[in-house]
This record gives structure tokens, sequence and C-alpha cells, in this order.
């Protein structure tokens, strides 16, 4: 029972960012230091129940309640896999604002919020309540809905509330779902309900919640949306967090808890197909640097959820993958994004070109984690795309196998011609400069990362394929 | 058989019919608490016919009485807000009253 | 010496180690030396020839099996050596260390050799990785591996035109997306991954759709006809020396060999199948397109890309008609190929070097500047050719006779490829050393030795020369019989095609005046003319039919896209606010209207009571 | 027991004394420290209550009779009682009546010796309202409610508030003929009004007058208390009352009156009638009509108090959904909205006052960016819309999930989905009123506003600490609760 | 008894429609008075003294006598009430309405065999004895009623500090 390690994983970012407004009264940079301490508790935390798992052992503590409500938290293999990647990129994402966030107003605000929405991630990995998911979930919103709120303006607002209410009324019709659950089992707690039957529509509700969350069409679009907010946000919302906690639901429901009615095997892959082809197709022709990544960022969370719904053990590997992957790559782009957006203040990629001659260690980052997006070896996403291609072809369904295989390709056109047209071409602004050194250095971090990663691949493998082992 | 009782009954149903109707129909201001008296002169009634019926007729004048202090105290704050807005307004109209709405 | 390489290679991680790894350390260590050039050569020749080494060592030992452990889950980094991917092994260390050398004298001073060395580098592990490999999963892996160092070193020189490299890479990206997913059906289908317990699966239902894609990947790979479009826009803005490694030597080498395995040993290929008829009908369009887009080239590299595509050509009709003779005739082609390709790429990047263009129209009467160069050359072009005496012959003859054994259209278009070939080089020849039209003044002097940069080629052309029988060796790889000797009559009809070429030309000559213009009877020709103005403006490009596809597409979708965004932000709350509005319209502050409401809702609450009673 | 007794006592008489020594004492002193008196009233009464139920807990009582003065122990009946669930209603009375004191001090500058009399009659009103263990005293402590608040709302002769008033002053008298005519009609049938003696017995299935008259009955009683709640189509008087009226009277009318004359009648309703299909059919109904047409009402309002008085609205109709399964958990989440609505629609009403305040203002559109300026106040705001929308972990989440549960489990899955996905209702029109007030760009004349102080300030954070801490610490409600058999 | 008491309700609702179709207020509040008065009568005849000596002193006195002093507090014209309001005119309706339900409700119960009758014996009790000892929570209620009345009296209809 050191179920305490995970209470304190989940207390220390949510408690701490209330504290981080009044740090910010005494002095900013005593905030900023702690705002990334109680991120970087968060990994190391994460870290310690990776042993438990190793170990065979995973921490857990669980309180029950009456009215089938509990306490529970679990560090199993997915909760700490995601726990890992989630907080080591906003570890990365906090480092990068020190240098992006410093001259904007409100940075009580963004540091409380971050460190909230990483506390969120924590409690939603960690929780085996329905309950307690929900409200993590909830938090996150909340995070979110301030975050890209961040600048105040009319527009950003705009898109904030846009982005909340998307969110939140998925995850109240989820919440309907879990009602539904409840009726069935008498308990909100997972743990209990491992292997239960739960009825389709109850799995359509639940879903509903889950693409909302993901943004899969068509409750995408207030992803793209959400660029408005300052990089380091987008990041978080886009890469490491909140989109995750979509397909981190359906790992969790429908991979290692419920049992689900067959046919979803098919309808969620057709579903990923469609969101993935067309939201590459827009990605294509979009003009905004952080729109082509977000909706990137949709396409490739549809592939995610192709490898966790197409029911066979090397897709889900090969899903789960994916999300540390895209959570890596996707990060490091949209923090390139920041640092192209932040020196030469437009993010539309017409007006952008030969910066790779005054920020070359920018545009080195930004390969590197296009390429593991890409899925071009020897990234970490190519075996990852590999796998969940192979995942969906196992399961006997050829023809989404060669629409996810024209989807990497729109992959790798519109990445390269976000890049080329970025970095490459006729240089349009000759005074800018390199970022400032902590905002170069965090994103090469998370460029190399994916390209170690790859190296490396059997060790997320094995953790992933613990995962399944938990079925 | 109709008895006393049951057309006690039905004059009280007109009688708050008719009460209604003013309230809403008028524009008078203070036609409507004409309205409104006219309909707690049936409610006293049924609570007398009440106390007759069930034969507790003292409660039913414990409630009566209740009820009719209320019914003057309702009247006189009626009338103090019906002539605090003829101050303002110069008549009783209730038609004048939509500044708030929406 | 060899045999001890090998049983040192065959344990463990060894072979890994010393394959891939090696050259990818070597390339780095290039990389940080990339100032001090002797330094930098040595470790060129050193590693280059250390590689040929283990190469050799390696075909000469036993088949074997490695595993390396470290690698997730279902993805084996398994590894076999075996004949014919011993026999490849060679045939590009050997070429490697010719480009190296090259390579390293011809970046000599240039800023970007060191960048250059490590993606070549780079790219020659991932080649030794692919083609070691046993399981299709790694063999995927070293093959994407290319996609990078490839992009990379595009860019190298056009950082403000960086067109090349993205088509380069949306092609080849294609190409290899569409080799993953033939992999993936094809192991799915056959029930594991290693080629070596893959043997002979059905083409029919997924399998067709496995092989085909296995197909154009590997084909895609190599340049073949509809991923062939990058390499002419490469030659224009690349440095040679990519010309000469890539599509010169490491992809083709690459694509053939995984088209033979799949032809071989994969798939159950029946030779005259449909499958087989489509892929020689690749084959054949591409040796004809490719040969008459050399006509009316006026650039040595252009010229020689379409060259390499058009004899890629000849290989794919061999290999695709799954004929013995066929295949070895491919095999041949293959290492023909990969000498007179590179050789000629080399030339082209020595007189692009020398004389500061590569224009034929500016350069002219190179003869007596460059003889040996000249002598060099013209080997080479008789080897493309595929005179008697040289390389190319033999394997020319073979296809000729696979081809002819399947359809006699495609042997005419084989004689019609030879036919071009010849004919658009006599054009070049007699234009570049021959011809004294320019005077000499308008071309740049002749700049500084370039010796070192001619011994590759001299070892090149003398392969050319020397080893034009290599039966034995591909027998030994391929371990089938005795091929079909040479027919007589084919080549009677072979050398009357190279004769027509000859006469055309001083037909052509004689009607221009001109050695460039030799062939403008054919390219004006009514209804030709057409053609080739659509080929110039790049409508035979499948490059822009993809990206015509891909951004109609895109159009569908962002229409599509700006409807999503209407509903969520137009409509849905436009219909509350109306909604919202009629109620608040409704609610005009009236008191009689609260009291109807008051009595409706009465009203209600009665009706409830009815109807539930 | 005496304690209890004293207790129950009190939360009549501290009112009343309090009136008299307003009176009594110095005009002026008394203006002065006004907001002494009247706080530690409210104060007193919330203790009275925690005390009361910690005693009745400590003791495993469910309810507790008792008379005021004593003297009808004679004839053995008892005239009021109180019970764990009045409790909760009594400290939410203190716990308004509080914050309604903290925003006095800064709104209202005269009058200030009315405003206390008023508030103690309120007060009493309120409190004899949920101790009474009869029909007719609890109609005639509705009407001192309903005339305290017609005078409060009236107080400043305002015409908004004269307005407001008199809407408010006829559609109540309504209220009070229905439910007096229910009244007699029960009484007909039985000789007492009294809760012990009025039961589903009364619902014999001949078909005779009485019968139908009963059934009458309780159709009109349902009118009456949805019009003192605002249940919609009977709200119309609410938002004018509540925007009308001083904000210290407003968070006091929309903050638990509607819910003492409205909500715990149709209470006392339901403890009596509540096993009948067709009552429980009408408040769903009437319920999630409420709950739509008061959030898409909200949505489109300009002026603040007035939208937050729809969202009472809406609100309100949570509270009947709850009700409307009678089963015990409905009832224990209907009580749970009520003290969450309380929390948080009293900070809601005290944003209102500390922005009337600083800015002067109270149209949406006239402001703007305001966050940064009063960041407390704007950071309560958006705990309070969080809770009103039912965002977790804060109080109205948990009180919202177990009326749907309730719902859930009395069989009506669908009307609960959509009770639960109509709360995304809620969050449109708050975005959009934290959209106006606290973001975009500030208006020239705002530029100089700083944040609220004193007591105002105090209010807000106090409010929301409540409603963060009672929305954490939920699960140990929830356990307590359990461990007393009431869920 | 019954003979009175129908010709009482009679009179009742003639007053009571009177009082709301009439165009004078003045009048208006003297048929109100009118009927509390015979409302007195019928609750006298029912046996309910004490309500009927209430009824007729405060209803159709006091009640009569705040209608009178706020109409006269009001200074418009007769004629331009009736231009204004034009009551007569907007409530002929009435009329027509109280018969038709009325012939309505006394078919519906002939019908049916629908009659109110006596649940319970007459008890004899004490009229005050009931209101003193069991009806407290009332008398609490009825005296913060007329202190309300009082403070109502106090804020709404002194003339001084008009706006806040």
């Amino acid at each position: 029972m050191n179920g305490w390690i995970l209470i304190t994983g989940i207390l220390i970012p949510l408690l701490g960012a209330l504290l981080l407004p009044l740090f910010g009264k005494l002095s900013g940079k005593f905030r900023n230091i702690m705002a990334l301490t109680f991120v970087t508790t968060a990994f190391i935390l994460a870290v310690c129940a990776l042993t438990g798992v190793l170990a065979d052992k995973p921490f857990s503590a669980r309180y029950v309640l009456p009215l089938g409500f509990s306490f529970g938290f679990l560090g199993d293999a997915l909760a700490v896999f995601l726990a890992m990647t989630a907080s080591f990129v906003s570890c990365i994402i906090v480092i990068y604002s020190f240098g992006y966030i410093h001259e904007y107003e409100n940075q009580n605000e963004y540091y409380m919020m971050v460190c909230l929405f990483v506390g969120a991630m924590m409690g939603l990995v960690y929780s085996t309540n329905l309950i307690a998911i929900y409200t993590f979930w909830e938090i996150s919103s909340l995070c979110c809905w301030r975050l890209i709120g961040f600048y105040r303006e009319e527009i950003t607002i705009d898109r904030a509330n846009k982005t909340f209410i998307i969110t939140v009324l998925g995850a109240l019709i989820m919440l309907v779902g879990f009602m539904g659950i409840y009726s069935q089992t008498g308990t909100f707690d997972l743990t209990e309900m491992k292997g239960a039957y739960i009825p389709s529509w109850c799995v359509v509700l639940i879903l509903f919640g889950i693409l909302s969350k993901s943004a899969t069409i068509p409750l995408h679009s207030w992803l793209p949306d959400a660029g408005v907010a300052p990089s380091p946000v987008t990041s978080l919302l886009h890469a490491a967090v909140l989109v995750k906690i979509g397909v981190y639901a359906y790992a969790r429901f429908f991979v290692l808890t419920f049992e689900i009615n067959e046919a979803f095997t098919t309808i969620v892959p057709v579903i990923a197909a469609v969101s993935a082809l067309y939201s590459a197709g827009v990605a294509f022709r979009e003009n905004d640097i952080k729109r082509v990544l977000a909706y990137s960022t949709i396409s490739q969370l549809a592939f995610i959820l192709l490898g966790l719904s197409c029911g066979e053990k090397i897709g889900i590997i090969g899903g789960l993958m994916y999300i540390m992957a895209h959570s890596v790559a996707k990060g490091g782009l949209f923090l390139c994004a920041g640092i192209v957006e932040h020196n030469i203040h437009t993010k539309d990629i017409r007006k952008m070109g030969g910066l790779a001659k005054t920020m070359p260690l920018t545009a080195t980052a930004f390969a590197l984690c296009a390429c593991s997006i890409m899925g071009i070896p020897p990234f970490f996403g190519f075996f990852t795309k590999h796998m969940v291609i192979e995942g969906i072809v196992s399961s006997g369904n050829i023809v989404l196998g060669v629409l996810f295989v024209l989807c990497a390709v729109m992959t790798v056109m519109y990445l390269i011609r976000l890049f080329v047209k970025v970095f490459f071409g006729q240089q349009t602004f000759s005074e800018v400069k390199e970022g400032t050194p902590i905002m170069v250095v965090s994103v090469l971090i998370l460029g190399i990362i994916s390209l170690l990663l790859g190296f490396f691949s059997f060790l997320p493998s094995h953790l992933a394929t613990m995962i399944w082992g938990l079925m | 058989m109709l008895n006393f009782q049951t057309i006690m009954l039905f004059v009280g149903f007109l009688m708050i019919i008719a009460g209604c109707y003013c309230m809403i129909r008028t524009y008078h201001m203070l036609k409507i608490i004409i309205g409104i008296e006219v309909a707690m002169k049936a409610v006293t009634m049924f609570l007398i016919l009440a106390g007759y019926m069930n034969g507790h007729m003292g409660l039913a004048q414990a409630y009566v009485i209740t009820a009719i202090v209320i019914e003057v105290i309702v009247a006189v704050v009626f009338a103090g807000v019906t002539i605090g807005l003829y101050k303002k307004y110069g008549n009783m109209d209730i038609r004048n009253l939509t500044e708030l709405k929406g | 010496m060899f045999n001890s390489i090998g049983e040192f290679l065959c344990h463990g991680a060894n072979l890994i180690i010393f394959m891939v790894a090696l050259p990818a350390i070597c390339g780095i260590l290039l990389w940080l030396f990339q100032k001090q050039y002797i330094v930098k050569l040595v470790i060129a020749i050193l590693s280059s020839v250390t590689n040929l080494i283990f190469a050799l060592g390696l075909s000469l030992h036993n088949e074997f099996f490695t595993r390396v452990p470290y690698a997730p889950f279902e993805f084996e980094f398994l590894f076999r050596v075996y004949d014919l991917c011993a026999l490849f092994i060679v045939i590009a260390a050997v070429v490697f260390v010719l480009i190296t050398l090259y390579t390293v004298i011809y970046s000599k001073k240039k800023h970007y050799g060191g960048l250059y060395l490590l993606y070549l580098y780079i790219s020659f592990a991932m080649v030794n990785g692919a083609l070691l490999s046993d399981s299709l999963g790694s063999m995927l892996f070293f093959w994407e591996g290319l996609l990078f160092p490839l992009f990379g070193i595009l860019l190298i020189k056009n950082n403000n035109n960086p067109k090349t490299a993205v088509k380069t890479l949306t092609l080849v990206g294609l190409s290899d997306l569409l080799l993953m997913l033939g992999i993936i059906i094809t192991s799915h289908t056959a029930g594991t991954q290693n080629l070596s317990e893959i043997e002979n699966l059905a083409i029919s239902g997924n399998g067709m759709l496995g092989f085909i894609c296995i197909m154009l990947g590997a084909l895609g790979m190599s340049g073949c006809m509809p991923f062939h479009s990058w390499i002419p826009n490469a030659s224009d803005d690349s440095p040679t020396v990519f010309m000469v490694a890539f599509p010169g030597a490491l992809q083709v080498i690459l694509g053939v060999y995984l088209a033979l395995r799949t032809v071989l040993d994969i798939y159950g290929f029946v030779p005259g199948s449909g499958i087989s008829i489509i892929i020689m009908a690749l084959g054949s369009v591409t040796l004809v397109f490719a040969a008459a887009m050399m006509l009316i080239q006026n650039d040595i590299k252009r010229l020689i890309s379409y060259c390499a595509i058009s004899q890629l050509g000849f290989l794919v009709m061999g290999i695709g008609s799954g004929l013995t003779d066929g295949i070895v005739g491919g095999l041949h082609s293959l290492i023909d190929y990969v000498f007179y390709i590179t050789g000629l790429f080399m030339i082209s990047g020595i007189i692009e070097k020398q004389f500061g263009t590569k224009d034929l129209r500016q350069l002219s009467g190179l003869l007596k500047r460059i003889p040996a160069t000249m002598v060099c050359f013209i080997i080479f072009l008789l080897s493309v050719v595929g005179f008697p005496g040289f390389n190319g012959f033999l394997s020319k003859e073979l296809i000729f006779n696979a081809s002819l054994k399947t359809n006699v259209i495609f042997y005419i278009c084989a004689l019609l490829g030879t036919f071009l070939t010849a004919l658009s080089f006599l054009r070049m020849g007699m234009s570049l050393f021959f011809e004294k039209k320019n005077a000499p003044s308008e071309i740049k002097k002749e700049s500084k030795s370039s010796v070192g940069m001619l011994i590759p080629v001299v070892i090149l052309s003398s392969l050319c020369i020397g080893i034009y029988s290599q039966n034995g060796l591909v027998e030994y790889a391929l371990g089938i019989g005795k091929i079909a000797g040479v027919t007589f009559a084919l080549i009677v009809l072979f050398a009357a095609a190279v004769l027509l070429a000859v006469f055309d030309y001083i037909y052509g000559y004689k009607k221009s005046g001109n050695a460039l213009n030799c062939a403008n009877h054919i390219i004006y020709a009514p209804g030709i003319k057409r053609v080739y103005k659509s080929a110039e403006k790049g409508y035979f490009d499948p490059y822009n039919w993809l990206i015509a596809l891909v951004g109609g597409f895109s159009d569908i979708c962002v229409r599509m896209e700006h409807g999503v965004s209407w509903v969520y932000d137009k409509a849905v709350p436009g219909m509350v606010n109306k909604v919202g509005l009629a109620l608040h319209r409704f609610d005009n502050g009236r008191l009689s209207r609260y009291l109807y409401l008051v009595i409706g809702g009465l009203v209600f609450i009665t009706f409830v009571f009815i109807i539930i009673k | 027991m005496n304690y209890l007794n004293y207790a129950g006592e009190a939360f009549l008489l501290i009112p009343l004394s309090a009136i008299f020594l307003n009176n009594i004492c110095n005009k002026r002193f008394i203006e002065k420290h006004f907001h002494i008196l009247t706080g530690a009233v409210a104060l007193l009464q919330m203790i009275a209550a925690v005390f009361a139920f910690y005693i009745m807990d400590a003791n495993q009582m469910l309810n507790f009779d008792f008379s005021v003065f004593g003297s009808s122990k004679i004839t053995g009946i008892e005239l009021f009682d109180i019970n764990p669930v009045s409790l909760v209603f009594l400290f939410c009375i203190g716990m308004v009546a509080f914050v309604s004191v903290m925003i006095s001090i800064r709104t209202i500058d005269v009058k200030k010796g009315s405003y206390v009399n008023l508030l103690m009659t309120l007060l009493i009103g309120m409190n004899g309202m949920v101790m009474v263990s009869d029909l007719f005293s609890l109609y005639v402590f509705l009407d001192v409610i309903g005339i305290s608040s017609f005078v409060m709302i009236a107080m400043f002769r305002s015409r908004k508030g004269l307005e407001g008033s008199i809407k408010y002053l006829i559609i109540s008298e309504i209220a009070s003929i229905f439910i007096l005519m229910g009244l007699s009609f029960i009484s007909m049938k039985t000789g007492s009004l009294s809760f012990k003696d009025i039961g589903r017995n009364l619902l014999t299935n001949t078909f005779e007058l009485q019968t139908i008259l009963i059934y009458a009955a309780i159709i009109l009683m349902i009118a009456g208390f949805s019009i003192k709640a605002g249940i919609v189509p009977f709200h119309s008087w609410l938002p004018d009352a509540h925007q009308s009226a001083d904000t210290s009277i407003s968070v006091l009318l929309s903050g638990i009156v509607i819910k003492i004359a409205g909500i715990y009648g149709i209470y006392v309703l339901t403890n009596i009638f509540g096993g009948i299909k067709a009552y429980q059919v009408s408040l769903a109904g009437l319920g999630i009509i409420s709950v739509v047409v008061g959030a898409l009402l909200a949505a489109c309002q300009s002026h603040f108090k007035r939208i937050v008085a729809y969202s009472s609205v809406s609100q309100m109709g949570y509270i009947l959904l709850g009700l409307s399964t009678g089963s015990t958990l409905g009832i224990v989440g209907a009580v749970a909205h009520v003290f969450s609505h309380a929390a948080f629609k009293s900070t809601l009403f005290t944003n209102a006052a500390a922005i009337h305040e600083q800015t002067g203002t109270l149209e949406i559109d006239e402001m703007g960016g305001l966050q940064s300026r009063m960041p407390v106040t704007a950071f309560s705001s958006t705990i309070a819309f969080l809770s009103t929308a039912g965002i977790p972990p804060f109080a109205g989440f948990w009180s919202k999930l177990l009326i749907v549960m309730a719902l859930w489990g009395s069989g009506n899955q669908i009307l609960a989905g959509f009770a639960l996905c109509a709360s995304i209702l809620t969050s449109a029109y708050f975005l959009r009123l934290q959209k106006k007030v606290f973001f975009g760009k500030t208006p020239e004349h705002l530029s100089s506003v700083t944040e609220v102080t004193g007591s105002i300030k105090f209010a807000e954070i106090l409010l929301t600490a409540v409603t963060c801490i009672v929305g954490v610490l939920f699960p140990l409600i929830i356990i307590f609760l359990h461990s007393r058999g009431l869920i | 008894m019954a003979t009175i008491i129908y010709i009482s309700l009679a009179f009742l609702l003639i007053f009571c429609v009177m009082a709301v179709m009439s165009h004078s207020l003045l009048k208006s509040a003297i048929y109100l008075a009118l009927a509390s008065a015979t409302l007195g009568v019928i609750l006298y005849v029912l046996g309910a003294y004490w309500a009927a000596v209430i009824e007729v002193s405060v209803c159709s006195g006091l009640i009569t006598v705040i209608f009178i002093s706020a109409i006269s507090l009001s200074k418009i014209k007769k004629e331009e009430v009736q231009k204004l309001y034009s009551d007569k005119k907007r409530m002929w309706f009435l009329p027509v309405m109280l018969i038709v339900v009325g012939v309505a409700l006394i078919v519906l119960a002939l019908a049916n065999d629908l009659s109110l009758t006596n649940t319970a014996e007459k008890v004899t009790e004490d009229f005050r004895e009931i209101f003193w000892n069991t009806r407290q929570a009332d008398i609490i209620g009825q005296i913060v009623t007329i202190l309300i009345g009082g403070i109502a009296v106090f804020v709404l209809f002194r003339d001084d500090e008009d706006k806040k």
C-alpha cells in the first residue's frame, strides 16, 4: 500500500497550484521555480510509481464510500505510463514558459493553471473512480478555458468559451453514460467493474465525451481554434495533456475495464479514419502555423484512437506508444512554432521563409519532431505508426489500413510543406534572432528525445506490453 | 342532490374566477386589489365551509381571523406601493410598469 | 581472413554494430572533422574499405541469423546473411568505396561537405541494414531511414528553393509508406515477419494488394515510373555527389533487391500472369518515356538522370517477366547499372566542376581538354547501349529474350528504348566532345586538378569492360540453373536498332546542322510534339497529379471545415440565442401576461393530473 | 432537550428581540452599528442551527417538537418542529442573512433602521416557516415572508423597486389564494391541517367531490408554491423583483427566500403527497421546463442581476427535479442543492454588489476587462459560476449529481440525462457573463476601477471558501449521511 | 338556514361581480364592503360568530377605509379614469363566463352525483381556547405581520428621504 505516492503526486501540483499566485506576489522567479518544482515532483513521483509497476506490485490506495463512491488510486502500468509522459512534457513546457511568458500579464494565473492542469492529469490517470475521473476531467476543461483565454482578447475569449462548452458538454454526456454504468453495476469504482459488459448506448455516450476531449470529428472544432492561446499552452493542450485525456479514457474504459459490443472495433476505427483523413486534408490547406499543427493533432489522435480501438494486441500497444511519441514530438513542434511566432509576430506561414538560417537550432528541433510525427525511422513515431497500422490490418480491416496509409502520406506532405515554408525558401525576416536559450534548449530536448526514443523504443514497448497484461 | 355546501363551493369558484378575471383585465392598480379581495372573500368562505363540514368550527374561525389580518396588511402594503407609484407616474395605470421586462 | 571476419560478425549484435553502426559513426567523425581534408580522406577510405572487407567476409561466410534483442513489441531486428543479400552487400560496398572517394574529393572545400558525408554515411548504414534484415519490419525501418538523409542532402544547397526536396520526400515517402502497407499486409497474410519463413504467398485477394504495394514501394525507391519525377529535378539543383550516390547507386540497389526478393521468394510469382504483364508494362513505359525525354534535354545531369530512369525500365522489365532469363538479366543489369550510371554522374560532376556549367549548349569541343574523361565516358556510353564486349551487353540481351518470350510488344518497346538511348547519347557525346561550335572563351577556364575525382571514374569504367560476364556470380547468388544462351537473331535486331540510331543521327545532324538538334525531326514530328510539350509542362509528372489530388481533397475538406465551424460558431449559438430572444420578447413586462402565464401553469399541472390519473 | 428547546425558541425570539432593540435604541446609534446587530443575529442563527444539529445528531433524533411559550404543553399539541432538514434550511437562512448584512454595510445608506426591522421580520418568517408543523401556520409565515419581501423591495421607492414590488405582490397574492384554497379543500376532509394528520389516506379512490377537491388542492398548492419559488411558467415576477431590489435584498430574495417560501413548501408537500405519480410527473415537468427556459432566458439578458436571477429560476428547476423523485436520495440532493445554491448565488449577488459599488452600473454591455482590476471578484464569480454549472469539485456539482442519481434511480433516465446535459446552458450564459464583464477591453469610464474592499470582499472570499470547501469535502458529508442511514 | 344562505350567496356573488365591473373605484369599494357584509351574514348563519364579527368589522370597515383613503390620495378625475381604464368595456365578458361556468359546474355535479357532505359531527369547542392555546404559531405570525404593517406604513408612506 504505497498509495501515498500517488496521492502526493496528485496533491502536490494541485495544491501547489493554489499557492503559486501567493508566491507570485513575493517574487516572480520564486514562483517560476516553484511551479517547475511541483511539476517535476509529479514526474519524479510517477517514476517512483513505475518501480511499483515493474515489481508487479502497483501502488494503490482505496477508500470505499457509500453509494458506490470511492476514493481509489491505482498506479498501474497505463496510469504510470501516461503520468510519466504527461508530466515530463509538462516539465519541458514549464521550462519553456520561463522564456515565453515572462513579458505578459497574468503570469500568476498562468503558472497556477498549468500546475493545476498537470495535477488534474495526474489525478485523472491515477483515479479508479468514475466520479473522480470526471472531476479531474472537468478541472482540466476549466484550466484550458483560462489558459486559452490567456490574452484576454475578444477572440481568444470566444475560442476559450467554445472549447469549454464543447468539452464540458462532452463530459456531461459522458457523465450520463457513467450513470448508465452505475445503474448497471451499482458502483462508480472501476476496479469493481472489471470485465463488466456495458450496453452500447452507454458506450456511445461515453465515446461522445472521449471524442470531444480528444477532438475527433465532428467534435474537433475547438482544437484548431484553441491555437490563439500562447504556444506553451497550445503545446500543453494539444500535445501533452488535454487531448491525451480522451484517448487515455478510451484505453482505461474500453480496453482495460469494460466489455463492449464487438461492433465498436469497427465503428470507432471508421470514425478515426474519417477524422484522420479529413483533418489531414484541412491541414494541407491551412496557412496558420498553429492551425496546421492543430489539425495535425486531430489527425494523429485518430491514429492513436485507431490503435486503441482495433482490438488487436499490437494495435493497442502501438496506440499507447503513439501517445508518448505524439506527446513528445507534437509538444516540440508547438514549442518551435511558439519560438517562431514569438520572434516574428505572425502566424501566417505565407509570410515566413528562410528562417533556418537565422534560427538553425529551432529548425533542427522542428525537423526532428516533425520526422517523428511523420513516422520516419529511426524516430519513435515510425514504430508507433507501423504498429498501429499493423493493428488495424491484423484485425482484418485492410481498407482502413489503406486509408490510414494515405493519411500518413498526407501527414508527410503537410508537415513538409509547413517545415519548408517556414524555415526554407525566400528569406523574409532577416533581422530575426534565435529564441532565448531556455526556449531553444527545451525544444531541442524534445526533438532529441523523440530521436532517442526511437533507439530505445523497447523501453516504452515493455511498459505498453505490461499494460496489455492488465487486461 | 345539490346541498347548500356544494352551492357555496360553486359560488366560491365563481368569485375566484371573477377576482382573477379582474386582476388580469383591469388596468387600474387599485382595481387589482379589489380583485384580490374578491378572491379572498371566496377563500374565507371556503375555510368556514371546511370548518362547518369537519365540525371544527373553532379552528376554522381561528384560520379565518388570521387570514383576515394578513389580508388587511397586504392591502396596506399594496396601497403604500400603489401610492408610491402614483407619485412617480401621476396615475395608477398598470401598463406603465414595463421598465422591468425581458 | 574473410571467413574469420564472417565468423566474428555472426556473433550476436556484432553484425549490426559493424555493418550499420560503423558507417554511422564514421559519418559523425567525418562531420566533426569536416575542416581537415586529409583526416577526412583517410577516414573515408579506411571506413569504406573496411566496410568492403566486412562485406566480402559476410559474402564468403555461410548463411546465418542474428537477432538484436532491443526492439519494441513484435518488431524484430532480425538479420540474415545468405547468397543474394551477400551479393548486394558487396556491390553496395564496392560502389560505396568509389562514391566516398569521389565525394570527399569533390566536396573538398565546400562548406556542406561534412554534413553531406554524414548523411551519406547514415544512408549507407541504412542500406546495409535493409539489405541484411531478415524481418520485414526491420527492413522497413532501415529502408525508410533513408528518407531523412535524403531530405537533408537535398536541402543542403537549396535553402531558398526547397521544392525538389519536398518533391523527393513526398514521392519517396509515398512509396515508402506503400511499402509499409505492403509489408504489413504481407506479414499479416503470411503470419510472420521473417523473410526466411515466408515463401510463395498467393497473389490474390490481400496478397495481391500486398504484392502490389511492396513492388510499388521497391520500384518507387529505385525511381521507377510513377515515382521517378524527382530525379530530373534533383539533378538540376542538388550536388552531383548526391546524384552519384542516391539515384545512381544506393536507392537502386535497395529497390531492386527487394523487388527481386519479392518476385523470387516472398510471393509465388507466375511468369506471364496479369500482374507480371502490369509490371513489365510499367517497366517498358518507364523505359520508353524516359529515353524519349532524354532527347530533349540540354543539361548533362538531367539527361543522365533520365537515362538512369530508362535503364531502370529495363531492369523492371527483366524482373517483372519472372522468367529466369529476365531475372538473371535484371540482376546483371543492376550491377551494370550501378557501374555506368554512377560513372556517368561522376563524369557530369567532373565536367560541371571544371567548366562551371552543365549546359550542353554551352559546352563543346571538350575532346582535347579532358581526353581521359572522354574515354571513360565513351566506355560508359557503349555499356549503356549494350555493345558487345561491354558490361551491358549480356544483361540487355537476356532481358530482350525475356521480353520477347512474354510478349512481342515489350520487345518492341525495349528496342525502341535502345534506339532512343543510343540516339540521345550520340547527340550528347557528339555535341560535347566533337562539335566545335562555341567559342572556347565562353567556357570557364579549366579549374585545377581533378585527378582525384577521375580515379573512381577510371575504376568504374574499367569495371564496365572487365567483368561483363559475371555469370558465375549471379548464378551463385540466385542459385538457379544455366540461362539460355544469347540468340543470334536478337543480336541482329539489336544491332539494327543501334544502327538505325546512328543513321537517324546523321540524318538529323544533316538536317539541322547541329548535334544538339539532331533529334528535332522526331521531337517536332506532328503528334509527338504535343506529347513533348505536355511533358515539359509537367502533365506527366505524377507528383503534380498527387498534389492536385491531395489539393482537391483538401479543398473539399476545407469547405466542410468551414461548414463545421459555421455550425459551431454561428448556427448553434445563434439558435440558442434566437430561442432565448423569442422568450425574452415574450416577456414584455405586462402584468396581464404574467398572470396569463400563471393560469397557463395551473392548467398545465391540472392537465398532468388529469392525464396521469 | 432543554437546549434544543432554547435553540428552537432562539430562532424566533432572537430576531424578535432584535426588532425591539432596534427600535428602542437611539436611532443614530443604531444606524451606525446596525450591521453588528444584524450580523450578530445571523451568526447566532447559524450557531444555533449547528448546535441544534449537533445535539440532535448526538441523541440520534430525527425530529424534535416544541412550542415557544411552553403553555401548550397542557394540551399536548406541539406547534413547532425541528428536524435535520429544517436545520439545514435554518443554517442557510443564517448564512444568506449574514451575507446580506455584509453587503448592506456598503450598499444601504438610508433607512438602515427599516432594513434591520424588515430583515428581522423576514428572518422570523423564514425561521417560522421551516419550523412549523401545521399547513396553516406554514401559510401564515409564508405571507410574513412575502410581505416583508414586498416592503423590502419597495423600500427605497425607486420606480423600479416599486414596480418589482407590485408585480411580486400581485402574483404572490395569487399564490396565497391558491394555497389557502388548497388548505381549505384539504381541511374539508380532515379536521386538522397538521402534517401528521394529512396523508395519502385522504385519497381514497372513490369518485366523490371531496377526493376531487383534494386533488385540486394538490394542484393549487403546487402552483402556489411554484409561484413563490419562481418556477417556469410562474417565474415572471422573479427577475423583475430581484433586479429591482437593492443588492443586499436581492441576495436574500434569490439566495434564500424563494427556497424557503417555494421549495420548502414543495418539500412539505412532497413529504405528504410524494408518492402520487401525477404529483411527481408535474414536478418533474415543471422542473425540466424551468431548467431549460430559465437558462435560455438568462442567456440573452443584459443586466447582471437579471442573469443571476434567471439562473435562480433554472436552478430551482433542478431542486424541483430532485424533489419530484420523492425518494430520500432525491430529497437529500434537493436539500444539498438548496445549500449549494445559497452559497453560490449569494456569491454572485455579492459580486454584483461589488461591481455596482465600484463601477456604478450593472449593465454588462458597459463593462469589460474587470478581471485585472477586480481579481477577487473575478475569481469568486468564476468559482460561483463553476459551481452553478455543476463543474466538479465545487459544491454545486455534488448536489446536482445526487439529484441526477435520484432521478436515474427513480426510472427517469432520459429526464436525468437531459437535466444533466442542460447544465451546459448554464455554462453558456455564465461564460457570456464572464466574457462581457471580466474579459475583453476595459471601457474608458472604467479605467480607474479598483477592487472592492471591506465587507463585500470579505463576504466574497468567505462564500468562495464555503463553496470550495464543501465541494471538496462533500464525500465526508456523504459518509456522514450514510452513517445516519439517510442515503 | 339554507334559504338564508342561498339568498346571501346570490347577493355575495352579485356584489362581487359589481365590485369587479363597476367603473367607479369608489363604487367598487362600496360593493366590496357590501360583499363583506353579506359574507359576514353567511359566516354567522354557519355558526362562525367570531369570524363573522371580524369579517364585518375589519373587511367591510378597515379595508374600505384603506381603499377610500388610497383613492382620495390619487387625485384623478372620474371621467379620466373611465377613459383611461374603461373597465366596464373590458369586463363585459365576465358575467357571461360566470354564468357558463356556473351552469357547467352544476350540470357536472348533477350528472356525476357529486356533492359535499359533512365529514364529521360538529365538535363543541371554544374558539378562544383553541385560538390562544393551539394556534400560537399563527399568533406569532399575526404579530409579526402587524409589525410589518407598521413598518410598511413607516417606510412607504413617509414623505421625507425619498431617494436612496
